[in-house]
């Protein structure tokens, strides 16, 4: 087991006015940012394999929203899910191992990066498909309204996803039937080569919740604190029966859409322009100036989420691999 | 005991209904099937019985709707899902197959989709291409999903049961032509067995495979030609994924002839399946004939009634095609 | 051949105004109610099989929309799509005889009521999916543009239709692309039995369309002026590059969704009260008003469609059944 | 003739953009087809030579786009969508199957879609279930599909020009693994028939059936096979629709023996309609063994390597297959 400290939600104003959820936010935004600088050099030094869509530059969104869930609250992720499961609260070591397809793995190396998800802390899965996951948890939404339980569900989706039908109908559904459900769109500015400028007439997308007649805003999504205020408000208005709400956040991803991917259809400047609005080093910076955090601790903070990263490594390394013998039996749960 | 005769579409309420009494997760969600009562009249009264949460009318939107299914199911519920017409399927494929059919082994067997999806299948009513398909191969070849085609009310309501205990997406194709058919249904909430074929008739002369309504053709072919003298077996295979080849090898065995009559177009449909199983096994070693495979013309279905008759098998093309088989022409 | 004469769109000022015009579109709406009712009546009497969706009280939209289209303009219509296709211009004949499963029929009689087209006018067909043409119709803009030709699409479409993915999708290809398509919603307040208010939280249907950064624009659905008023501007706009635009038109059908509608989700009362506002008769009224047509040149006109849709039912009653010979043949189209 | 080698993915990108400079009507569109070339590579600088208007991006929108293209292609255009992967013809299916492919017969005849849908296919990546999928058995059970498994880079090429000149809707698999495999290809816009089974090995001692990346899997089966004194006759389907039986049965009079390769699942799958096909005709009484079908498990397809490798035929299994049919064990 590699975990981080759980997210810590303060009751009243931001998170980096408050210690311990200062400190735990940050721990979530260094945890993936070092889980996947992890990743992407196992693959480049060929230790791991299938392929990888990595949300360095985008830790702020998962960390934010997921600040403003209980852990009985459900998720639903994306192909570029690592963010949103480990800001869940997921164990590292299970992640590391199903990326390197060990029987230890979420998913016991039959899913890999796109697939895992985590019963345990409400994910219900990272899902290979563009959109696939918004009308899921639209679903999720429905059945604790109809079991009479408050948990709220949270669909994470890219820009590229609204162009799709599913999103379309999932808004749709959950909006006429109420549901407690956040639709959190991560505007990163391309679906895979694709520019936001080119693949919608919008300004905003959070503007196209107005057609399903729901709230819709827009977020710096590079801003913990800013993404986990819309966040609250939202998970909140949901949690009592205040139906959905399209949050976009503005951010972007500093790598390629995958491994696969020379860059371009985006310019050097680009990139360099948007590294320097880092969520991880804004964030640091305004806990430190802000003095919640001694540098000093950000520092062991930094020290502890790099040996836990190692951790998973080296735990998920030693994992046996995943088992080919039990594939047949477990296409289907057994009727028990 | 008494026979106890309602119709299938009857016999598929009464399966909801007593479900929803016996489970508080399950519900239904689909295009008009509240206060107007499905599009085929299945759900009926269930809406004013369970109310607009249990039995709950969409929008337009199929996959949207599989998709909620598929998340209703993921924490608990037990969704039943109607899609209005099984070629609307085609809207809602991401979820039924890249989701439901694949989450529990993809994401590593700690969630499971205990959903149903019926539909109504099939030509015969005018219809047309869009409306009259008979699309069952496609989901058989799935792995993940199980899919069930029932051929009588007692079928329809047992198998729905069956279909409601799987821990496991279930398709269930229902047949236009059938919903008004009638049969003896047994009250109590009695279970058909997914995965088990059933031989409706015996006979030692040919055996007759068949599936959704060319059982009964299939059946009423046989009394045709008992009385020319040739006793055929009918088998209904019932449900298409697991499929069950015992009672059929075993007819082979005796008969030494197959005919496999289905409504699909031919090409890459199921009953081919069934053929390649024989042909793989030692079965195929029983067999004095070639296989006669009896299928739907690989066309659209068209709209003219004449048009829509010939290209599905008809009652005569059975007794015609088995006459054939024994006689060996 | 029973045709009826072809609409015939005033350069200036509104149909009602322009003596041609009026009479034109009065022999549409004329035709479209006719040849229902007939179709009615003949389905009633156990004539005609399959099913059947009436646009009786809908007359207007296509009536209006078409008015305003060149004869090589095309359109894409839906399940209820008689109205679209006699107010493009289709021979009644032919249509009746596809309603009757004849060889002669637009389909050769495999298609039936839901799958009408007619080439000659520039109707790319009935479509049995909801929602199945809005893309169709999107290809067929995006194809004049690529051809340098300056027709305009139109997709005809249900409110319901709305809900549905491919509409969505539809929409954002079109607008992205700039495509020369006008999308009209004929919104009779229900998809089948569910109504609007349940299927969608926004007021108006032409809402929607600021989601995809398009002007939308909601008329009078019962009112063949102000429809044709509409159109005509977004027809205008998308000849000349200047993009697509959705139209709601609010309107009404007089009859049940199909053949088996026992009507359960709507009131006596409801129906009642747009009969009141039936688009033939206000037109009718109208036009004789304001002068265009006399009452006896009414008359004239009615006894000219009557006619024209008995014609039509003679001929097409006397034509041969479509032929079974051919079926396999006619599959695909055979290389040449 | 000199060889002239390029690769499975140059081929059809050298099929495109001659058809392109040939006919102004063709044109691309697909998920990111243009700048990035391509996620496998295939439309490479097409962009740069013909420009955004004919190599089209799209939004992720599969649906709208394969609708588009069957607008386009209603009035005179001639479009090639790619899907980015098969798995996401899923998303389109309403477009394909029930637009696309019924439209020339449901509507009459007047109309037609002359579409090429091309998408990557198969495993073999670790992209896992929702990325890697065979699903040709689906679009080969359609009535009015054309489908297309080029299993070599001069298949490829000329595939894809025959794909061209039909003014029906085809389908083209492209298996993922071959994009990179190089062979001989002529530089002139030839044509390979579509509906013509192409025999890419002779033997006489068994008949292997294979398609998409299991052709050349086979050929170097029966290379292992023949040091084995085997001789095996591989023979590529290369369209499964037309399916063009002659070689086939051809082959089997002489072999007595059958074995039929896929990479998709085995249950209702395209090589069980070959079965059948056996099974009906005077082909059976060919065979002095049962069937052997080497397929895909009935599983999705895994991520880890070693569970993705294990569930679809490998080269030893397809040895070890052969060996075990020819010896009757
Ligand atoms: C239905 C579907 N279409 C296409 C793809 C291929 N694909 C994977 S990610 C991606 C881009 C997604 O863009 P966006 O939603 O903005 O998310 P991002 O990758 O930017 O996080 C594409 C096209 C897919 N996985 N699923
Ligand atoms: C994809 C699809 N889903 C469902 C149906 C069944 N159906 C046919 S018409 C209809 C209602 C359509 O409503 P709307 O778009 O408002 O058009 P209207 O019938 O009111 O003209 C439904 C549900 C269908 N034909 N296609
Ligand atoms: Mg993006
Ligand atoms: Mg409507």
């Amino acid at each position: 087991m590699a975990t981080i400290t759980p997210l810590f939600a303060p009751e009243q104003g931001t998170i980096s006015a408050n210690k311990e959820a200062a400190s735990a936010s940050l721990e979530s935004l260094l945890a993936i940012r070092f889980f996947e600088e992890a990743v992407d050099g196992l693959f480049a030094r060929g230790l791991m394999h299938g392929t990888m869509h990595l949300s360095i530059g985008q830790e702020a969104v998962a960390t934010g929203v997921c600040a403003a869930l209980r852990k009985t609250d459900y998720i639903t992720s994306t192909h570029r899910g690592h963010s949103h499961c480990i800001a869940k609260g997921a164990d590292l070591t299970r992640m590391m191992a199903e990326l390197l397809a060990k029987q230890t793995g979420y998913c016991r190396g039959r899913g890999g990066s796109m697939h895992i998800a985590d019963v345990e802390t409400g994910n219900l899965g990272a899902n290979g498909i563009v959109a696939g996951g918004i009308p899921i948890a639209a679903g999720a939404a429905l059945a604790q309204k109809m079991q009479g339980r408050d948990n709220v569900v949270v669909s994470f989706f890219g820009d590229g996803a609204t162009n799709e039908g599913a999103f379309h109908e999932a808004l749709n559904l959950a909006a006429v039937w109420d549901l407690p459900v956040v639709f959190v769109c991560e505007n990163n500015k391309y679906g895979m080569s694709f520019s936001t400028t080119k693949s919608m007439k919008v300004e905003k997308i959070s503007e196209r919740a107005a057609a399903y007649g729901l709230p819709g805003v827009t977020v710096d999504g590079n801003d913990v604190d800013a993404v986990f205020e819309v966040a609250k408000e939202a998970v909140e208005r949901a949690r009592v029966g205040g139906g959905p709400t399209l949050i976009e956040c503005l951010t972007y991803r500093h790598k390629g859409h995958s491994k696969s991917d020379k860059n371009l259809y985006r310019t050097k400047e680009e990139i360099e322009f948007w590294k320097t609005k880092d969520p991880v080093g804004i964030f640091e910076t305004r806990v430190i100036e802000s003095g919640q955090l001694t540098a000093e601790e950000v520092e062991q903070l930094t020290q502890k989420v790099r040996d836990a990263v190692r951790l998973a490594i080296q735990e998920a390394t030693q994992a046996p691999d995943s088992d080919p013998a039990e594939l047949l039996s477990s296409v289907f749960r057994q009727v028990s | 005991m008494t026979e106890r005769i309602i119709t299938y579409a009857e016999a598929i309420r009464e399966a909801i209904g007593q479900a929803m009494e016996a489970d508080e997760s399950v519900f239904m969600l689909g295009e008009d099937i509240g206060v107007y009562g499905g599009a085929f009249g299945v759900s009926g009264d269930l809406y004013h019985r369970f109310g607009e949460e249990r039995v709950r009318d969409t929008p337009i939107s199929e996959l949207g709707i599989v998709g909620a299914a598929v998340g209703a199911a993921l924490v608990g519920m037990k969704p039943i899902v109607e899609i209005q017409f099984s070629d609307f399927t085609a809207q809602a494929m991401d979820q039924i197959v890249n989701q439901a059919a694949k989450i529990h082994f993809m994401l590593g067997g700690e969630l499971s989709v205990p959903m149903v999806l019926r539909a109504p299948s099939g030509s015969g009513t005018g219809a047309a291409a869009q409306h009259s398909q008979s699309l069952e191969s496609w989901f058989a070849h799935v792995p993940g999903l199980k899919v069930v085609l029932p051929s009588s009310p007692a079928d329809a309501k047992g198998l729905l049961l069956s279909a409601l205990d799987d821990p496991n997406p279930v398709i269930v194709l229902e047949h236009k032509l059938l919903y008004k058919t009638s049969g003896h249904v047994p009250e109590e909430m009695y279970r058909t067995p997914i995965g088990v074929s059933n031989v409706v008739r015996n006979g030692t002369d040919l055996t007759i495979v068949a599936t959704g309504v060319m059982v009964s053709r299939s059946v009423e072919a046989a009394e045709q030609l008992a009385s020319a003298g040739i006793e055929a077996c009918v088998i209904d295979v019932r449900t298409l994924s697991p499929l069950d080849m015992d009672p059929i090898n075993a007819s082979i065995a005796e008969t030494g002839r197959l005919m496999l009559v289905q409504e699909a177009p031919k090409h890459v449909g199921f009953m081919a399946e069934v053929a390649a199983r024989v042909s793989e096994g030692p079965a195929i070693y029983s067999l004095t004939e070639p296989v006669l495979r009896l299928c739907g013309m690989d066309v659209p279905i068209p709209y003219a009634p004449q048009l829509e008759k010939s290209v599905v098998p008809q009652l005569d093309d059975i007794v015609e095609g088995a006459k054939n088989l024994v006689r060996g022409v």
